[in-house]
C-alpha cells in the first residue's frame, strides 16, 4: 500500500493490502495485541497472514532490545500469501521496539510511538545516545508521537484498578487507536475481553476503556484533520466458516483428525522442543476426545512410545525438531522394520546442533529423506503454510496407516508460529482412512502382505490365535522369523524399497501452481516459502514475465509425473532456506537440472527476492 | 484371571513355548528363566493374546522369540519406552520387558529409570550376567571392580551399580531380586511381580556360561547359599545360615543392619527387624548388604504399591470427557471464534 | 591451590563475569546462583584458565556463557560425556558441570547415572527449578504431582523424582542440596564439592519466576525455612526451628527418622543421631525427608569419597607403561608374527 | 584352480592359487585353524586373503547346522584380492558343517570330512535324513572320508592329557593334513603353539602331536598314491617386512598411529558394537602407548566423550555400526558447530535397523554423508581393504585435524574381520599430522581462522588468557560468542559449506585403478568391492574387454575432477552392497549417469557377479 498517501488524503483509493507490525517488551502483551487485531481484520472481510516475533530469552530485562516482542500481520483484499516483506505501520511501545524494528519498514510508512517510553532510562537500555524522535532519524516516516501509557491511565482513572493492572491496559489502547486507524470494530475484541476477563471484570472493563480511549484519541486526530483513517479493501473469501489457525495447532488437529479418520486413538508421544512444542501442548488439550498425549524423558523415547503405540492399536505420532530428529533416527529404523504406521512431525529450525532455535530453516530435508542406517526409505512430505499443516497431516497419516510405515511430515518454525484464516474442514466429507487390512483373516495374517500397497497386516496384541513376534532383526518374508537367509534379505530389502516407491503410483501428480507447462522459468519450492514464491510470481506474471511456480508436497518419492512437469521449463529455480538440499533430491531423482536459490538467515524468503531473482534470470515478454 | 473355563482348558508352562528353537549357549542360565516365566504364566494363567513381552538387544533379549505370545524385540536399551507406548494404547495388555544389565542399566539405563518412576503396570526382568554376552564379553554396568574383559583387559575401573539400589533411587515401587538356579524363589517372585498394579523390577542373577561363568557361585552354589543369602519373606525376621542360625538387626547408631548369632550374645531382643517390604529404608539397607561380610538379600525387598501410570493416563481421559461436550474433531474445529462469509 | 602470589593478586568475584550480558529473567534464582560460584571461585582461589564449565541445554546451562572461564555449551543432555572425555584427555582441569532437572533428570539421566557411578573429578550443579523453563514451562521430572502445565493441563501424573536419592541410588560419592535464596550455605557447599576428589553432585532448587514461581517458598522463604529445613552440618545433632527446638531421631523398629521436641518426652537420649555425611543409609534417610511433616535436609547429605575415574585411568596407563617395552607405534606395529620378504 | 588335476597328477602346473575353506563346530577350533594355515602361506610367499564366517549365535548347540563356524582363505602367487568366489577345497568337521558349505564350493572340489562326525545324532542334528556321504549327493566332488577325531586320539593317547583335551586337539590334526595337502610347513605353527602354551607344556605337545599325524597320514596317502600335494605358485610380494592384519585392527592401529603423528593423545570413547567392537578391544591393549580408551554407556555419550576429549587436546575418536552411528548424529552436529576434529569410524553392517547385524553391508553412505540435522557437511571417507582401514583412519585424522572438523571413516564388517598381508609401514616415513594452527598468537585466536583451510584454532582449556565459549549455538564470525545476526548465520553456513568443500581442492585426484580413460565401461566401486571389481575387470581386460576400474575414497566431497574422469566413459556401473546409494550421491555430485548394481544379500560381491554383469554390458574388442 501507500501508506502515506492513504492516511493523509481523503479520497485516496482503498490499498489492496496494508501491513502493520506491533512491537514492545515481552511484558507489553504484543501477541495479544497482534492477534486481536489479525480477528477483527479477518471477521471485516480481510483475508490475513500473521506472525508472531518472539525474543529467544524467556524475559530479557524491559527495555531491552533482545527482550523486545513482535507481531506482523498483512492483511487485505486479494489472497494474501505472506506477512508482507515489509511494513507500512509500526506500532512502537518504546525505543527499543522501535530500534529493532526499523529495518523492517517501507520507506514512508507510519510509526506510532508510545512517546512517555522514551525515558531516558529507556532510551539508554536501547542502546540510544539521543532520542531517535529528535535525532532526526525517522525522517522519511511520518511519527506519530502519543503519551500512550498516560492517557492510558487517565482513561482508566476513574476505574478500580491498581496501578500496574492500569498499566498493563496500555496495548489495548493501542489496539483501540490501530482499529481506529483502519477503520476497524471493537466489537469482537470486546466480547473476548469480557470472555477473557470473565472472573475479573475490572480487568475487562479498563482494558474496554482504553480500547475505546485510543480508538477516541484517533477521532479526535481525525477531527483536527492531522489524519485519516485508511480502508483496505476487503478480500473475496470463499463461503463457508472459518476461523484463524497456526501452523501448530493444524498439525496437532491433524493428527486427531486422522486418529477418527481411521477409528484409532491418538496416541502421541513427544518431548519438547522448540519450535514443535505446542503441537504437544494443543494435543494435551483434547483429552476429551480420548487423546493420548505422554511427555517422554527424550526423543528417543518419545519415538519408541510412539511406535509402543501404533504396535498396540493406536495410531502412533511424534512431533520434533532437527535435534531431536537425528535422536529418533535408529528408532525410525526400526518402524520400518517393524513395518508399523507413525506418524513424525518435524518443525525445522535453523541449525546445525542447537543453531539458532527460535529461527526457521528447511535444513532437515536431507535427514528426513536420507538420515538412517540401510536402506531404509521413509515417505517424506510438506506443508506449505499454517492450515495446510492440517491436510498434511493427514496426508501423513494415511499414507502411514496405508501403507504400514512411518511418514515423516515436514514443516516448521515459522509455519508453526503463523496464523492465517482457515475454512473449517467438515470431518464428515474428509475420506476415511482404511484400515481394513487390520482384519486377519487366517494363521498367517501378522505377515501377511497386500499385494497392491506391499502393507503387512496391522495385528495388535490382544486378538487370541495372530500371536506373533516383530523387531528390528530382517525377517522371513513368509513366516515373519528371524532370518538370516541371504536371498530373503535381497527381496525384503526389495520389499521395502518398493513399498516406499510404488506410492508414486498413488500420490496426485504434480500440478503448476501458477502459470504455464513450457514457461521459461519455473520457481520450484516446498514448504513455507509457497508464500513469498506464489506472490512474487503472481506480480511477475503480472509483469509480463513467463515464470511459473510449482510446489512440492511429496519430497520423497517424488509423484511419478514430477520430472517429466519440470523439464518442460526452460530453467527452474530453487529457492530454499537451506544451502540447497531439495536441489539434491532432485537431482538423486533424475529431474532435470536446477539452481538453487538458498537462504539460510533464520529467516523466511521476501517477495522483493524471489521477484528479483526472477528478473535477474528473464526479459519480460511482452 | 484364574477362573477355569472349560472351554478353554488351562494352559501348561509347556503351552507357552513358541515354535522357534531356543539359541542360547548350553548350560545358559536364561533356560533356568524362561522355565520360571513359563510356570508362572501357567500359574496365573495368562492369556496368550493378552501377553506381550517387549524386549532389547542382548542375548537376554531374545527372549519373546520363544514364548508364545505377542512379542516385540526391540533396539538396544529402549524396551521400556515401547512398552510405555503399548501400555498407554492398550492399558489391558499385561507387558512383560526383558533387559540384560547392559541393554537396561548402560544404553537403556534413562527409560530404566523413568518407566520405574512413573509406574507403568508391567514386570521388568533384568537378566544381570554382569558382561555384554551378545557382544562377546565386554564389561558391563555391573561388573565388579577388577573385572577383566577384552575392553578391560587391565580390569574394570568403574564402581559397579547396584540394580535394586537404583531401582529404590528411581522411584521403584516393587523391587526384588532372584537368581536363575533358585526355580521356586524365582516363580514365587514372578507370581507376585505379575499381580503387582505398576512396575515390578525384578532383576536375576543369569549365569552367562561363556562370557562370565561363575558369577553366582560365591552366593547361589548349593554349598553356600543358605550362608550368603537372606532369603526375605514378608513378616519373617531376616535370618540365615543352614539353620537359620545367623540373622540381622538395626545398628541404631549406625542405622545400619548388622549381623548377629541367633541365641547369641547380642540376641537380646533388642532392634530385632521382621521383614516389611513396606518399608523402603529396609528395602535400601537389605538392597546395600554386600557379601562377604554381609548375606545378598534376594527375594522381595520393596512392594508398595502406588497407582500407576496408565490408569491415571485414563482417569484423566474420563474426567475431561465428563467435564465436556466435545465428542468429535468437528467439535473441537468449530469451538472458540469463527466467523461466516 | 590458595597460595598468594604477588604477581597475579588473587581474584575477586567480579573477576570471573565474562564479558556477556546476563539474560536470565529479572528475578531468576540463576542469578543468585551465579554469585555463588563466582564467590566460590575466588574463595578457592581457581585459575580461569584451568576452569573448565560444561552444560547442557535450557536457562540454566547458559551458565558458562557468564564466567570468564572455558565454557562449552554442549547439547540438551550430554554435559556429563562432553566433561568425561575432557577430564579423560586432561585430568588436571577443574571442570563443573551445569545442568537442569530436565537437562540432568530427563533426557540426561543416563548420563548423570553413569558419571556419579564412575566417579569423574567434577562438581555437578543440578539447577532444579520443577519445569522446563527455556522451552516454556512444560513440567519436568521433579515437578509435583498435579502440577499444572502447558503439557500437563490436567495436573502431573509422574510422581517425581527426588535427585538426591536418585544420585545416591547411582553411587554418588558427594551429595548435597541446596537452595538458591541460602547464600553462605550455597557458598559453602560448593567450596566443599570443589574440594571433594569425585563427582560431587550439588541439587540446588532455584526458582523460575516465569514458569513455577513460588516452587522452594514452603520451604526457603525467611520466615518458614528454620521449620521447614534440617539445615545438615557434620557432627551436629540433626535439630531444626528457629530456636533449635526440634530434632530428627531414629525409629529403630521402623528404621526412619522421627521428628521430636527437644527436651520433650522422647528426648531421653535414645537414639539420638549426629550427621555423619559418610552414612550411606543416613544420607538415605535424610533424602527421603518430606515436608510437610518432616524438614527438608539441606547441606551436605552423603560425603564418602573414593577414587575418581580418571585418576584410575591413568593409573592403569602408568602400570602398562610400567610393565611395557613398546613406547611407539612402531613398536606396536613390528610385534607379532611377522615375516621379511 | 583346477583342483583335481592338481590332486591327481603328479606333474599338473602348479595352480596360481587355491581357496580353501575350513568349517566344523563354534567350539572346534576353526578361526586358529585358518589362521595359521593363512599365516604359513604368507611366510612361504603367497599372498593370501582370509575371512572367518562366524555363526551369530554366541554359541550354538554342537552339531547345529546355525553352529558352523567357517573360515575361508584364498592364496596364490598373484595379486590375491579376495577370499575366492567358492573354495577348491573343504575340510568340514562334522555333518553341520559340511551341510552349510556345500554351496560355497566349486564343482570339483576335494572335500575332506571327518567321518567319526558322521553318526546318527550328529547327522540328524544338522537335519539329514541320510548320510551325504552315502546318498550319491556328493558325487561330483572328491570327497576324502577320514576318522580324523579317532586319529586325533590316537596321536596322543600317549601324552599326559584328558580325553577332553585330546579331542580338542582334531582342528590341529586337520591343520596337519591340509599343510600336507599343500606342502607347507609346521614350523611356524610348532612355534605359535609352543608360545601360546608355554604355561601349558602338555596341551602344546598334544596340538604338535596331533598335527604331525596329520600330515603323516596325508604322506601315507601319497604314498599309496591315492592323492597328491598340490603346489601352488608362490607371489612376487614388494620385499618389506610383513604381518596380517584384519581391518578392525587396522583401524585401531590407524587411530592410534594418527595421534602420534599429531603429537596428541588418542582418546578413544566408544560403546560394543557388532562389528565395530574389535577396535575397541585392539585399542584397550595400547594403553602403554598412553591411549585412552573409555566405554561409554551408550554411543551418544561415546561420542560427546570424543567431543570433550578432543575439546581436552587429546585427538577424540569412535567407533560404531549403522544403528550406533544414527544415535550419534545430533552429537557429529555438535562437533560440525563447535569446530572439533573427531575421527568417527562405522564399520557397516546389513540393515535397516538391527538388521542382519553379523554381515555385512554398505548401507549407511546416505547416513553419512546426508543423515544429520541442519546443513551440517562432514568429509567422508571410505576404507577398500583390511590394510588400507590404516591408511583411511590416519587420512581421516588428518582431514580431521587440518580442518577442524569431524570426519566419517566407512568400514564395514567384511572388511573388520578380513585379514591379508600387510607390509608394516615405518610410522617415521608417515607424513605428520600438522597442528601448527593450534598455536595462538593473540587474543583473537580461539576464533581466528586459518584463511586456506577456513579451519579455526584448536585451544584446549589450560592454556591462560584464550578462555572462551563454544557450544551448539550460532556463533558470531568473529568475536565467537552467540550470534542471532541473520547475516552472520549466512557466513558461518557458507564458512562450514566452504570448508568441507573447499577440501576438494587438497584431496589427491581421482586416478583409474586398471584400464584407461576412454575405456568403454567403468566399474566404479568403493569400500570393500574393491577386491572383487579389482579381479574381475582384471579377468575381463585379460579377455579383452574395454572395461577400467575405478575406485572411490573420498565419499564426500569428491576430488575436483571425478566427474570429469568418470565423464570419459561410455558407460558406469557401480556394484555396491545396498540399493544404490554411491549412485544418488554422484548424481548429486552431477557426476555422469551411472547405472547401479546392488546386491543387499549380506555378502560380499562376487567375482563372477561382477565379471557376468560387465560381459552382459559389452562385446569383446579383439
Ligand atoms: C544402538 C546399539 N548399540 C549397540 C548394540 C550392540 N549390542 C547388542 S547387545 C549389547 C549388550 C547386551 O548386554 P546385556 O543387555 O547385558 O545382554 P546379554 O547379552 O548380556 O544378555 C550391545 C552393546 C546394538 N545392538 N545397538
Ligand atoms: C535434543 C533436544 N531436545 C529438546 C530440546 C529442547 N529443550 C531445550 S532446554 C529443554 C528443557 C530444559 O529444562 P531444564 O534442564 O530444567 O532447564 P531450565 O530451562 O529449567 O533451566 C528442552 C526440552 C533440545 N534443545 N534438544
Ligand atoms: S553368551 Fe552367555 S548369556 Fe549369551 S546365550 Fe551364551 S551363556 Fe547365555
Ligand atoms: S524462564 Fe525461569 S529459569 Fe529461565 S531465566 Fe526466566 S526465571 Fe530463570
Ligand atoms: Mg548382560
Ligand atoms: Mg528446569
Amino acid at each position: 500500500m501507500s501508506s502515506e498517501l492513504c492516511f493523509t488524503e481523503l479520497d485516496a483509493e482503498a490499498p489492496d493490502s496494508a501491513v502493520v507490525r506491533f512491537a514492545g517488551d515481552s511484558g507489553d502483551g504484543i501477541q495479544v495485541l497482534g492477534s486481536q487485531f489479525g480477528l477483527a481484520n479477518a471477521m471485516a472481510g480481510n483475508d490475513i497472514a500473521t506472525f508472531p516475533d518472539y525474543p529467544s530469552e524467556v524475559r530479557a530485562p524491559a527495555g531491552s532490545t533482545y527482550g523486545v516482542s513482535a507481531f506482523q500481520i498483512q492483511f487485505g483484499g486479494r489472497n494474501i500469501r505472506t506477512i508482507g516483506d515489509a511494513a507500512d505501520v509500526l506500532i512502537a511501545l518504546n525505543p527499543a521496539a522501535l530500534k529493532v524494528n526499523l529495518d523492517e519498514l517501507n520507506p514512508g510508512s507510519l510509526i506510532v510511538v508510545d512517546e512517555d517510553a522514551f525515558t531516558t532510562r529507556f532510551l539508554q537500555k536501547a542502546g540510544y545516545e539521543e532520542s531517535p524522535l529528535e535525532s532526526g532519524e525517522l525522517d522519511g516516516y511520518r511519527v506519530i508521537r502519543i503519551g500512550i501509557s498516560k492517557l492510558t491511565l487517565a482513561a482508566v482513572s476513574d476505574l478500580e484498578v491498581t496501578k500496574k493492572e492500569a498499566q498493563r491496559c496500555k496495548n489495548f489502547w493501542a489496539l483501540g487507536f490501530t482499529f481506529w486507524l483502519f477503520n476497524r470494530n471493537r466489537g469482537a475484541t470486546i466480547s473476548w475481553l469480557q470472555k477473557k476477563f470473565a472472573a475479573k471484570p475490572h480487568i475487562a472493563e479498563a482494558n474496554i476503556a482504553a480500547l475505546n480511549a485510543g480508538h477516541a484519541y484517533g477521532e479526535t486526530m481525525e477531527a483536527s484533520h492531522e489524519i485519516n483513517p485508511c480502508n483496505i479493501r476487503s478480500a473475496e473469501m470463499e463461503p463457508g466458516t472459518y476461523r484463524m489457525v497456526t501452523g501448530s495447532q493444524a498439525a496437532a488437529w491433524g493428527l486427531a483428525a486422522a486418529a477418527e479418520l481411521c477409528g484409532r486413538r491418538l496416541g502421541f508421544c513427544s518431548y519438547p522442543i522448540t519450535p514443535a512444542t505446542p503441537i504437544l501442548h494443543h494435543l494435551a488439550t483434547l483429552k476429551d476426545l480420548g487423546v493420548v498425549t505422554f511427555q517422554a524423558e527424550d526423543e528417543i523415547a518419545a519415538m519408541c512410545s510412539a511406535i509402543g503405540c501404533s504396535y498396540g492399536g493406536a495410531l502412533g505420532a511424534t512431533a520434533t525438531s532437527g535435534p531431536g530428529m537425528a535422536l529418533k533416527t535408529e528408532a525410525i529404523g526400526l518402524a520400518v522394520m517393524a513395518e508399523l504406521p507413525v506418524v513424525i512431525i518435524n518443525s525445522q529450525r535453523a541449525g546445525p546442533s542447537t543453531g539458532l532455535p527460535t529461527k526457521t530453516e528447511q535444513s532437515d530435508l536431507y535427514q528426513a529423506v536420507y538420515g538412517r542406517n540401510g536402506d531404509t526409505p521413509v515417505p517424506v512430505i510438506a506443508a506449505r503454510s499454517p492450515s495446510d499443516c492440517f491436510d498434511a497431516t493427514v496426508e501423513a497419516a494415511r499414507i502411514a496407516v496405508t501403507y504400514m510405515t512411518p511418514v515423516i511430515m515436514l514443516m516448521d518454525g515459522f509455519l508453526g508460529n503463523a496464523a492465517e484464516p482457515w475454512q473449517i474442514p467438515d470431518m464428515d466429507k474428509l475420506k476415511p482412512i482404511d484400515t481394513a487390512h487390520n482384519v486377519p483373516r487366517d494363521e498367517e495374517r501378522p505377515f501377511h502382505r497386500n499385494s497392491k500397497t506391499l502393507a503387512r497386516d496391522w495385528v495388535s496384541p490382544g486378538r487370541p490365535g495372530l500371536e506373533h513376534r516383530i523387531g528390528g532383526l530382517e525377517r522371513d518374508i513368509l513366516s515373519g522369523n528371524v532370518s538370516y537367509d541371504p536371498e530373503n534379505h535381497q527381496r525384503m530389502s526389495q520389499i521395502r524399497f518398493d513399498k516406499v516407491h510404488n506410492l508414486t503410483k498413488d500420490l496426485p501428480p504434480l500440478n503448476v501452481e501458477q502459470g504455464e507447462l513450457w514457461d521459461e522459468l519455473a520457481v520450484v519450492g516446498w514448504g513455507s516459502t509457497y508464500g513469498p514464491i506464489s506472490r512474487a510470481v503472481m506480480n511477475m506474471r503480472a509483469k509480463g514475465y513467463s515464470v511459473a511456480h510449482v510446489h512440492l508436497r511429496y519430497m520423497y518419492p517424488f509423484p511419478k509425473n514430477q520430472c517429466k512437469v519440470l523439464s518442460t521449463f526452460d530453467r527452474l529455480l530453487v529457492p530454499e532456506m537451506n544451502m540447497g538440499q531439495l536441489v539434491s533430491v532432485m537431482r538423486d531423482a533424475d529431474c532435470p537440472p536446477a539452481e538453487g536459490m538458498p537462504k539460510v538467515t533464520g529467516r523466511p524468503f521476501t517477495i522483493a527476492e524471489i521477484e528479483a531473482a526472477i528478473a535477474a534470470r528473464l526479459e519480460v515478454k511482452s | 484371571m484364574n477362573i477355569q473355563d472349560p472351554a478353554n482348558p488351562p494352559l501348561k508352562d509347556k503351552d507357552y513355548a513358541s515354535n522357534q528353537e531356543v539359541r542360547w549357549c548350553a548350560g545358559c542360565g536364561d533356560y533356568a528363566i524362561i522355565k520360571a516365566v513359563q510356570k508362572t504364566l501357567a500359574a496365573v494363567g495368562a492369556k496368550k493374546e493378552n501377553t506381550v513381552f517387549v524386549s532389547g538387544i542382548g542375548c537376554s533379549s531374545r527372549f519373546p522369540y520363544y514364548i508364545d505370545s505377542y512379542g516385540f524385540h526391540g533396539i538396544h536399551g529402549r524396551a521400556p519406552a515401547i512398552a510405555s507406548g503399548t501400555l498407554l494404547a492398550n492399558p489391558d495388555l499385561d507387558v512383560w520387558v526383558i533387559t540384560g544389565d547392559g541393554d537396561g542399566l548402560s544404553i537403556g539405563g534413562n527409560h530404566l529409570l523413568h518407566i520405574l518412576r512413573r509406574n507403568f503396570n508391567c514386570q521388568i526382568l533384568l537378566f544381570n550376567n554382569g558382561t555384554y554376552a551378545l557382544t562377546k564379553g565386554q564389561y558391563s554396568p555391573t561388573s565388579l571392580k577388577g573385572q577383566r574383559s577384552p575392553s578391560s583387559p587391565m580390569g574394570v575401573i568403574d564402581p559397579p551399580l547396584e540394580p535394586a539400589q537404583f531401582a529404590i533411587g528411581a522411584g521403584a515401587r516393587f523391587v526384588a531380586r532372584a537368581i536363575d538356579t533358585q526355580q521356586k524363589q524365582l516363580v514365587d517372585i514372578l507370581t507376585q511381580a505379575y499381580h503387582h498394579q505398576g512396575a515390578a523390577f525384578v532383576e536375576i542373577f543369569q549365569n552367562c556360561v561363556v562370557f562370565n561363568d561363575g558369577m553366582t557361585e560365591s552366593f547361589a552354589a548349593k554349598s553356600t547359599a543358605s550362608d550368603a543369602q537372606v532369603m526375605l519373606e514378608e513378616g519373617k525376621p531376616l535370618t540365615f545360615g543352614k539353620n537359620g542360625e545367623r540373622a540381622l538387626k538395626c545398628d541404631p547408631g549406625k542405622l545400619n543392619l548388622k549381623v548377629y548369632d541367633v541365641g547369641g550374645e547380642e540376641d537380646d531382643g533388642h532392634c530385632e527387624i521382621l521383614h516389611d517390604p513396606s518399608n523402603r529404608t529396609l528395602a535400601f539397607l537389605l538392597a546395600q548388604l554386600e557379601l562377604p561380610d554381609q548375606p545378598l538379600a534376594t527375594g522381595i525387598i520393596y512392594n508398595d504399591p502406588s497407582p500407576s501410570y496408565e490408569v491415571e493416563t485414563y482417569k484423566q481421559i474420563e474426567q475431561a470427557q465428563e467435564n465436556s461436550q466435545r465428542r468429535r474433531m468437528n467439535d473441537v474445529l468449530k469451538q472458540g471464534f469463527t466467523w461466516t462469509i
